[in-house]
């Protein structure tokens, strides 16, 4: 495995050289979460009871946000051809790509997103839970992006369509993610499908996306 | 290797086919009318708006039953490599759609009496809604991509992925609706459909399964001409 | 259908040195290969075969096809008819993991260094030998510069550099003179030689003549 | 049916709904599928012009 190793150390050096990944999705999450309150008032008790979902739905859409970047890169300057060549198969390469993207992006936004949760009155003893259930939950945000990013890669205008593709598979991660998030106790039965939505999309999410890039590599 | 089965002998069989399945589609539409609109008994407690549910249903059957061909057409065109197969599930998507749409629209109005609102987040209403975005996300992407054979091969990939999504999304939206209401009332006409209620319901959803075929055959038809299209516009540019 | 489809089955993952044989006579054929793309036809029936040390020249226009043949017997493409095969290489990775494709695009990442996009490539295909990359293209100089500071020529020497980083059987090169200059002309000619001399295959696309015989010549893009 | 029971308008708002849909549909494919046809057999005609 260390052949995969070094591409998501590549991917981690480019994102730091770069920068922009997860400054700009933080950006976008915090933006999304101080509008809430400013459209539907300063109620605390309504923005109490909605924190968790308003946090997951932020978070959500954050990873979206940056998905369309996943493939794109590596697509145009040639990258994915000579992958492709690689010994390693594509399956894992799309992995990796996630893997790197999910460090770079959604695990950021998933450590600091309960830390925003003050901004809408976020109830404290909820903090833990939602951290756990935001770890977990943004693996599988993070696969659906590079599958519907796979789905896309050579699309000029491919940021629509990932959304309208995408959204359609996070609304379980969305229900379980926010049920678990309100728990009295840590571990309980929403935490642990949302585990099971995890490793099942580790395992198709990785064969359905290399399809994807064979079809624009063919 | 794409070999291009010859589409002369699917069209032929369409050509022979077409006819007696508008004369059916016809005849079942005339007496599923009839039965639900006539000989059908108002329900005891919903009274005629139980009548809803004899356009309501077959639309949501037939939502589900459309994705679930594509899907099936889909795994056959990735492991037989046959192209039919991939125009029939593009074919089949509108018309899917539109079913999925008129179950959102009948369910509606079918809740509004009934609950006092337009929509509901009933778990099965909202699944459906869901499906109706996979079936928009499917057509978009025939839409964004030029190349038919590259559009194939994802299309493929995206309506075997939404067909995995959609007991997913079942299970999540049922499970969710009993998080926050109790078991919807919205039962389908009570423990027992009344033997009045059910034949209808199957006439017309009979009906509307013929419709879909006919539709189908002639969409196919019209994919399969698109396609000649565009190979004898190439061929033309070519020439010059 | 291609021989063998572009898709690594390997589970175990092959070191490097294993994919270069020596000895045993290695061979690529093509049969009546035909290609579309985007529901054009660009070339048909195609037919060559290349043994151990032997170098084909693809010679024709542009959009004649010759990068599309690179990238059918490379495994990135789907040929409408014909096959291709490779008797002799290792059995079980496909051509596409026995070839190395140098294309226009260098797949170089512009913030990293010369020697991290070259570690990166050598990490990835299982085992690189960096100096001897470095050294192939003259590369030592730049070696810690970021790739964004390079001229075209220095980005193209960079990219086949990778030649000489992993050992591969079969070299695919789609116009690899473009914006070379003399002095690093002369190093691909001396590296293809030596490629070719070890036994090595190389299907080579160009317009500049390289100062190496070819052994077969197939121009394409005539019969329209 | 009673044509004056309550919300009567609904039921007869879901089968127009209903059948319109269906019908735009049937239109909407035929029409689709006749105007394919009539611009295959211009360029088949003109093909036949050009080669013959």
């Amino acid at each position: 495995m260390k052949l995969i190793w070094a591409l998501i150390r590549r991917d981690l050096t480019l994102a730091t050289r770069q920068g922009g990944g997860a400054g700009t999705a933080i950006g976008f999450f915090v933006t999304v979460i101080v509008l809430l309150p400013l459209g539907l008032g300063p109620d605390q008790a309504l923005l109490q009871r909605i924190a968790p979902g308003a946090l997951w739905i932020a978070l959500l859409l954050s990873v979206l946000l940056s998905a369309e970047r996943i493939f794109q890169a590596d697509y145009e300057d040639g990258s994915l051809d000579a992958m492709a060549l690689g010994v390693v198969p594509l399956e894992l390469v799309v992995l990796a790509k996630a893997m790197a993207h999910w460090l770079t992006t959604s695990l950021p936004l998933a450590v600091v997103a309960p830390l925003f949760g003050f901004l809408i009155n976020l109830d404290p003893q909820d903090i833990l839970p939602l951290w756990l259930a935001m770890m977990l939950g943004s693996i599988f945000l993070s696969l659906l992006a590079a599958l519907g990013a796979a789905i896309t890669v050579a699309l000029r205008r491919g940021g629509l369509l990932v959304s309208l593709l995408i959204l359609p598979f996070y609304v379980p991660c969305l229900i379980f993610g926010v049920a678990a998030s309100r728990a009295s106790e840590l571990v309980q039965p929403s935490l642990l499908i949302l585990t099971a939505l995890v490793l099942a999309s580790f395992v198709l999410v990785p064969v359905a996306a290399a399809a994807a890039l064979r079809a624009y590599l063919k | 290797m794409q070999k291009f089965a010859n589409p002369a002998r699917f069209l032929k069989l369409a050509e022979t086919l077409l006819p007696p399945i508008w004369g059916v589609t016809i005849l079942a539409f005339a007496a599923g009318l009839y039965m639900s609109l006539v000989t059908a008994p108002p329900d005891y407690q919903q009274g005629e708006t139980v009548r809803i549910m004899f356009v309501h249903v077959p639309a949501a059957w037939m939502a589900l039953m459309v994705y679930t061909s594509m899907a099936a057409a889909s795994i056959m065109a990735a492991i037989f490599r046959h192209p039919l197969a991939d125009m029939a599930a593009k074919a089949a998507a509108p018309i899917g759609a539109m079913f999925c749409l008129l179950a959102l629209i009948t369910g509606s109005l079918w809740g509004k009496p009934m609950w006092g609102a337009w929509w509901v987040w009933d778990a099965r209403l909202t699944s459906v809604f869901v499906l109706l975005l996979l079936y928009l996300g499917y057509m978009a992407v025939w839409q964004a991509i030029e190349d038919p054979h590259r559009a194939a091969l994802i299309a493929r990939i995206v309506a075997i992925a939404g067909f995995i999504n959609v007991p997913i999304v079942k299970f999540s939206v049922d499970w969710w609706n009993s998080l926050h209401q109790g078991a919807s009332v919205f039962r389908m006409g009570g423990p027992t459909i009344d033997a009045r209620m059910l034949w209808p319901l199957l006439i017309m959803a009979l009906a509307y399964t013929l419709l879909f075929v006919g539709l189908l055959l002639v969409a196919m038809r019209s994919e399969i001409a698109q396609r000649k299209l565009r190979q004898l516009r190439l061929a033309g540019i070519e020439g010059r | 259908m291609l021989a063998s489809a572009g898709r690594g089955e390997g589970i175990a993952l092959p070191h490097a040195s294993r994919w270069v044989k020596r000895g045993p006579m290695v061979q690529l054929h093509a049969d009546s290969l035909a290609c579309q793309r985007g529901g054009r036809t660009v070339f048909t029936d195609v037919n060559f075969t290349l043994s151990s040390g032997q170098l084909l020249e693809l010679r024709g226009p542009n959009g004649a096809g010759k990068s599309s043949l690179l990238r059918l017997i490379a495994g990135l493409g789907e040929a409408i008819s014909g096959q291709i095969t490779l008797a002799g290489g290792n059995g079980d990775l496909s051509i596409g993991q026995q070839a190395h494709y140098a294309a226009h695009q260098e797949a170089i990442k512009a913030p990293l260094t010369v020697a991290e996009n070259l570690k990166f490539w050598g990490d990835f295909l299982g085992g690189g030998d960096m100096a001897a990359a470095l050294a192939a293209f003259d590369l030592g100089a730049l070696a810690d510069y970021p790739a964004a500071l390079l001229s075209a020529g220095q980005k193209r020497r960079l990219s086949l550099a990778r030649l000489a980083l992993v050992p591969r059987l079969l070299w695919l090169l789609d116009e690899p003179t473009v914006g070379l200059d003399a002095n690093s002309l002369d190093r691909l000619t001396r590296l293809l030689r030596g490629h070719l001399s070890g036994g090595g295959l190389a299907v080579v696309a160009t317009h500049a003549p390289l100062d190496l015989t070819a052994d077969a010549t197939l121009v394409l893009g005539t019969a329209r | 049916m009673d044509w004056n029971a309550a919300h009567i308008d609904f039921v007869i708002a879901a089968y127009a709904v209903s059948f319109a849909g269906l019908a735009f549909l049937m239109v909407f494919i035929l029409l689709r599928d006749r105007k394919l046809k009539r611009q295959i057999a211009t360029l088949d005609r003109e093909r036949d012009r050009r080669d013959g």
